[in-house]
């Protein structure tokens, strides 16, 4: 494998609520093609850290670059850290685009309308060129004939490929997946990981939140463990699944029950 | 009963109506021309800013419409000043002063209604947006209003039936609407009974109009809410919304 | 039948100087002292009851009281629902309008003015029948309502009793700009005979007791009494 | 600053009836709104249709109609009640009007506020309930009433408010109300509005006090309500 | 093992919504200290036969027997069938504590008043009596120290475990779950599943819809797989998951994805 550009590089990001400190110095090289998946029990900071990533969270110190840009921050009179171009964040979230857990679809729109909603209104691509390629991404999540269903008329397993659709029809940079599946009946996780999976083989670069040990061990390029807001380990699968170095790890794993 | 009253008087009560129609449509326009910005300035994070609709709203919410007309249409020609400026042309007239005063009151209302609305605007779909670089004004006009106008639109239909009932109250300053309509009947006939269960008859129906009118919008506005009506639809579809608690609100 | 030991008469508090409230409340007036005088001679309990002019037949008719002393005029259309005792006294009506306005009474001079009189009185009649199509009749629930409206400038003119006119606003602060124009007007047709004491028609007994307190209290001085305290001249002839 | 012309007692005195027909309404209007919640929810057909023509009436016509027509329609009636049963005149003063009016209105709110709350309560909730062996009885009085009271009180507060500014209407059948005697000062003082802006200030107070009253007991009783 | 009584026998259960058939003649005995497990895709019924033994749903046909006694049904006059007896409904409902899905907590009162109510009002357990019976049950969900929270305080495992107590204070012939853990993320799920553990190795009548395989094959006496309304597989667990002779839930096993 030839060595990538660098897609993402997080350096020793910081975060507190209150006195709670929820990340405690994290860093993470993530590669063009990487995929990253980001394991931990529950509360140990996951969510926090892919919020951070795209600033829904304004971390406390720490630097992020995209593509080699840093995204720059500069501090208010009143102490608070904020982004110094409110532009320039826009652009960076317009290229990493995220796939909730909850899925997050609009709820009055239908999920064409969803699709096409931020590539016509931030990328400000002309509405039948989105109409088009909303139509081709739905068709790549097998969700072309619900494209004019509201997402309560979904099931968690479409709702969620229509999350997946709308972040894909960005032509992102990159995408952070947020515990893709853990909403969904084991049914419908199945059929969720197949359409990562296959992003995955395209070489799409990707952070992926799960709790899928067997996806996390198939698909991707790196995995990361995270205990009480630091990295505890981290490597290629393979080492780190039949050798992990952390007793926490061990612990994680034998806990996942199966 | 003497419905053959009544029946001479149609011609009265028709024309009444119509005022009454004006009014309430006349106020429910300029009412929502002011509730947006009141709304949206209401829900600003900086305080300050936020405090002024707020205290608009406070107030018109919180005392009778009755009294505010008053203090319109009788208060008004307290101030000399105002009788020998140029508004005067608009306050001397009863007509205006109701009006303004349902107008006002309305947008204090609807715009409560519609900053309630967007408080409630589900934080991950907000969320979404953001994630996907839209700015903040893109946001307000995209995702927040369109999601919080449907939102808003069982209460509003309320609105509009208090306000059909509110503008009876023009009929108390000379105005000749549906209640000044039938007042005037009672006062030639002497019969309150049937003249007011006339007047009653006619707003139920316009009542009934307005809910069926709404009726329809929701079936067009709030299709996303509903379960879907096909055939053979399978699991996954949201259980209808129950009614919206009954929004009384005073006159 | 019942036998008038106890009478509850209605009344209207906001027609000066007929009946007017002072401000704690108190009922006071020409009509109020006439309901007095009547009572005291019929050696009856009187309670006065005070209703909105809007209201007031209705009221009567409801048995909200017994009878009404109220300025009411003897009219045709009344008398279909009411029975009346003779009139208690008897005044034209007359227009008013602002001084140095130049309106005229005539149907080229009404034309489009805004006209107050006061709802469901004989004004009103008398305005609707005569002008109805010409002027912007705006109707009051009370006669003082009508006057602030005049005074504030609401108004161009005002067709009211001449009486109670002259005293409720021309001599007051509020009617200072006003002054009286055109004929006086006692047309039968419109303003019948007068005043009078309006009472169910189921209780012709009253009206027959009403009538001798009335003839009474004009014999025994205390009609020109209670007369002399409001007017420099004598209201019941007009 | 507000020169008031030694009328504030008299506007003193219309607040404490003010007052007083709200209190009276409101309890008449909770005893008819729970009758009529009952009604609404009852499993005879004709019952729940009597509540619904009640409620769609009173809706749909404006209060100001209403009272007028109770004031002199209801003083009709019981006269012709009274008639039959030979009783002597009762009078329905403009105080009995108002309170019965208001009382009658609020009355239809409340029963879709209760209703309202009862239909919120949770299925799964009243479902456990039977699930447990609860009489329907037991499940109604242990289960969904406790819970609907949480559901219903801000529908609750939002009527009462209401109905506080709706006594402001008997100023028009003749009760001299804190609006009647404003209007009577502010005619005399030649100061109409530094009478109803007294008047405003003084339903502000009302509604004031009740806001702050009324989301404390919302508190009390949304314990084990996670606010978002 | 010595031939134990028949605690709950089901016999040939069909129950229809509208036009849809959605079981299709259930029969199933669960003799005492047997712990059923049922599985099935999503929509196969088996929430619709959990609420159908205990009368939630009236069933269209078919028998339910409670330690031998048969809930008698009758059918009205409308034609619709309805319990003969409503106190039997309500006794035998006493003796087959559910617990939900949803939990269904009361969310107006504390975790002690939900465990003491029941109790209390249903079986006239004396307060103080019922309040010392919730303590001993609370502690053994570990849930003793919060007794006092409102449900909604509660996070989704701890509330599982208050509704596991509520059922238990009833002193239950069999326990019913209905999916007990799919609500709980994966390290609450091995919370309520070692509390369903420790009650099967108690030797209580349970009846448990799941989709925790795991579970399923460890924990269960008797395994039943309901497919579209019908039993399509049952046994013991170890033949079922070993040698599963329908081809239905050989393709529901691979689909499980692990
Ligand atoms: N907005 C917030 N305010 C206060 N605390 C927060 C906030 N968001 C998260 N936390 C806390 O930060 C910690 C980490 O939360 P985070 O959501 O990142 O966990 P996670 O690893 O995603 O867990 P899970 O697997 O349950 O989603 C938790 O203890 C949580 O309570
Ligand atoms: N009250 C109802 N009215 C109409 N249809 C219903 C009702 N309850 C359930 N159904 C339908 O019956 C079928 C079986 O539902 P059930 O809840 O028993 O499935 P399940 O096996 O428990 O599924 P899951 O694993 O998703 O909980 C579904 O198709 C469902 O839509
Ligand atoms: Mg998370
Ligand atoms: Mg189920």
């Amino acid at each position: 494998m030839s060595a990538s550009a660098e897609a993402l590089v997080v350096e020793d990001l910081h975060k507190s609520f209150g006195s709670v400190e929820v990340l405690k110095g994290i860093s993470l090289v993530a590669r063009e093609h990487d995929v990253v998946s980001i394991l931990g029990s529950s509360g140990s900071g996951k969510s926090t850290l892919l919020r951070c990533i795209n600033l829904l969270e304004i971390p406390d110190a720490g630097n992020v670059y995209v593509h080699g840009e840093l995204i720059r921050m500069t501090t208010t009179s009143g102490a608070a850290r904020v982004p110094e171009d409110k532009r320039q964040v826009e652009r960076m979230r317009s290229r990493l685009a995220m796939v909730f857990q909850q899925f997050n679809l609009w709820s009055h729109m239908t999920v064409l309308q969803n699709v096409i909603e931020a590539p016509m209104h931030v990328l400000k691509v002309p509405r039948a060129e989105a109409v088009e390629r909303a139509e081709s991404v739905l068709q790549r999540v097998d969700m072309y004939e619900r494209k004019d269903y509201y997402p309560a008329h979904l099931s968690g397993g479409q709702q969620q490929r229509a999350a997946i659709a709308r972040a894909l029809a960005m032509e992102p940079a990159m995408m952070l997946f947020d515990e893709p599946t853990s909403a969904l009946d084991p049914e419908l996780v199945g059929e969720v990981l197949k359409v990562i999976r296959g992003l995955a083989e395209e070489g799409r670069t990707m952070l992926v939140v799960t709790h899928e040990m067997a996806f996390a061990r198939d698909v991707s390029t790196k995995v990361m463990f995270l205990h009480e807001g630091q990295v505890e380990e981290d490597g290629v699968p393979a080492q780190v699944f039949d050798e992990p170095k952390s007793a926490r790890f061990r612990q994680f794993l034998a806990g996942t029950l199966r | 009963m003497d419905v053959n009253v009544i029946l001479e008087n149609i011609p009265l009560y028709i024309e009444g109506m119509w005022v009454t129609v004006q009014l309430v449509v006349l106020s429910l326009i300029l009412g929502l021309a002011l509730a947006v910005p009141l709304a949206l300035v209401a829900t600003s994070r900086r305080r300050f800013i936020a405090f002024w609709p707020r205290a608009y709203i406070y107030f018109f919410r919180g005392t009778p419409l009755l009294v505010q007309m008053f203090m319109i249409y009788h208060g008004t020609a307290q101030f000399d000043w105002l009788k020998d400026s140029a508004l005067w042309v608009v306050f001397k007239e009863a007509y205006w002063c109701a009006l303004i005063a349902f107008a006002l009151n309305t947008a204090a209302y609807t715009g409560e209604m519609l900053r309630g609305a967007i408080a409630q605007t589900p934080f991950g779909e907000v969320e979404a947006a953001r994630a996907y670089g839209m700015s903040r004004w893109t946001r307000f006009r995209r995702i927040i209003l369109p999601s919080a106008c449907r939102r808003a639109l069982p209460s509003y239909g309320n609105e509009v039936i208090f306000m059909l009932h509110g503008s009876a109250l023009a009929g108390v300053i000379t105005i000749v609407d549906l209640f000044g309509a039938a007042k005037i009947v009672n006062a030639r006939h002497f019969v309150p009974f049937e003249s007011f269960m006339a007047a009653g008859f006619f707003y139920l129906c316009l009542t009934l109009l307005i809910v069926w009118i709404f009726r329809i919008a929701e079936t067009h506005w709030h299709a996303y809410m509903r379960p879907r009506e096909e055939e053979g639809e399978e699991k996954g579809s949201f259980p209808a919304r129950s009614a919206p608690a009954y929004a009384a609100k005073g006159l | 039948a019942r036998d008038w030991q106890v009478i509850r008469i209605g009344v209207e508090g906001a027609y000066p100087p007929f009946s007017a409230l002072t401000a704690d409340g108190k009922l006071v007036g020409f009509d109020i002292d006439i309901a007095h005088a009547l009572c005291a001679e019929m050696g009856a309990e009187c309670t006065m009851v005070q209703q909105d002019w809007d209201g007031m037949i209705p009221a009567l008719l409801a048995r909200k009281y017994d009878a009404i002393i109220a300025s009411m005029a003897i009219t045709a259309e009344r008398k279909k629902k009411v029975a009346f005792t003779g009139k208690y006294y008897q005044v034209p009506a007359r227009f008013a309008r602002r001084k140095g306005s130049g309106i005229e009474i005539s149907e080229a001079g009404l034309q489009g003015k805004a006209v107050g009189v006061q709802r469901a009185t004989t004004h009103d009649n008398f305005i609707s029948g005569e002008f109805g199509s010409d002027v912007d009749i705006k109707r009051y629930a009370s006669q003082d309502e009508a006057y602030l409206d005049a005074a504030v400038g609401r108004l161009d003119l005002l067709l009211a009793d001449s009486v109670a006119m002259q005293e409720g606003f021309l001599d007051t602060d509020n009617g200072k700009d006003w002054e009286f124009v055109g004929p006086g007007y006692t047309d039968v047709k419109y303003y019948g005979d007068g005043a009078g004491i309006a009472v169910s028609k189921s209780n012709q007994d009253l009206v027959d007791r009403f009538n001798k307190a009335i003839e009474a209290i004009r014999a025994n001085g205390t009609y020109q009494k209670i007369n002399a305290k409001y007017f420099d001249f004598d209201v019941f002839a007009g | 600053m507000l020169d008031l012309h030694g009328y504030l007692p008299l506007i003193l005195k219309g607040t404490l009836l003010t007052v007083e027909v709200a209190v009276l309404s409101l309890l008449m209007a909770i005893l008819l709104g729970l009758i009529g919640a009952a009604a609404k929810l009852s499993g005879s057909r004709g019952v729940r249709l009597l509540a619904q023509v009640y409620t769609t009436v009173i809706r749909g016509v404006p209060d100001l109609v209403l009272m007028t027509l109770i004031y002199f329609g209801g003083q009709i009636l019981v006269n012709d009640i009274g008639d039959r049963l030979g009783w002597d005149y009762v009078d329905v003063s403009p105080f009995a009007a108002g309170v019965l009016t208001i009382g009658f209105i609020f009355g239809a709110y409340l029963t879709e506020t209760f209703r309202g709350g009862i239909m919120a309560v949770s299925r799964g909730e009243i479902e456990a309930g039977h699930a447990y062996g609860m009489t329907p009885r037991q499940v109604f009085f242990r289960i969904t009433m406790p819970a609907m009271v949480r559901h219903a009180l801000p529908g609750f507060s939002n009527n009462w408010l209401v109905l506080a500014k709706t006594t402001a209407l008997v100023s028009v059948i003749g009760l001299h109300d804190m609006v009647y005697n404003a209007g009577q000062a502010g005619g005399a003082t030649r100061q109409p509005f530094t009478f109803y802006l007294l008047v405003a200030l003084l339903f502000l107070v009302l509604t004031g006090v009740s806001d702050i009253g009324l989301r404390w007991v919302e508190r009390r009783y949304s314990v084990g309500v996670r606010k978002a």
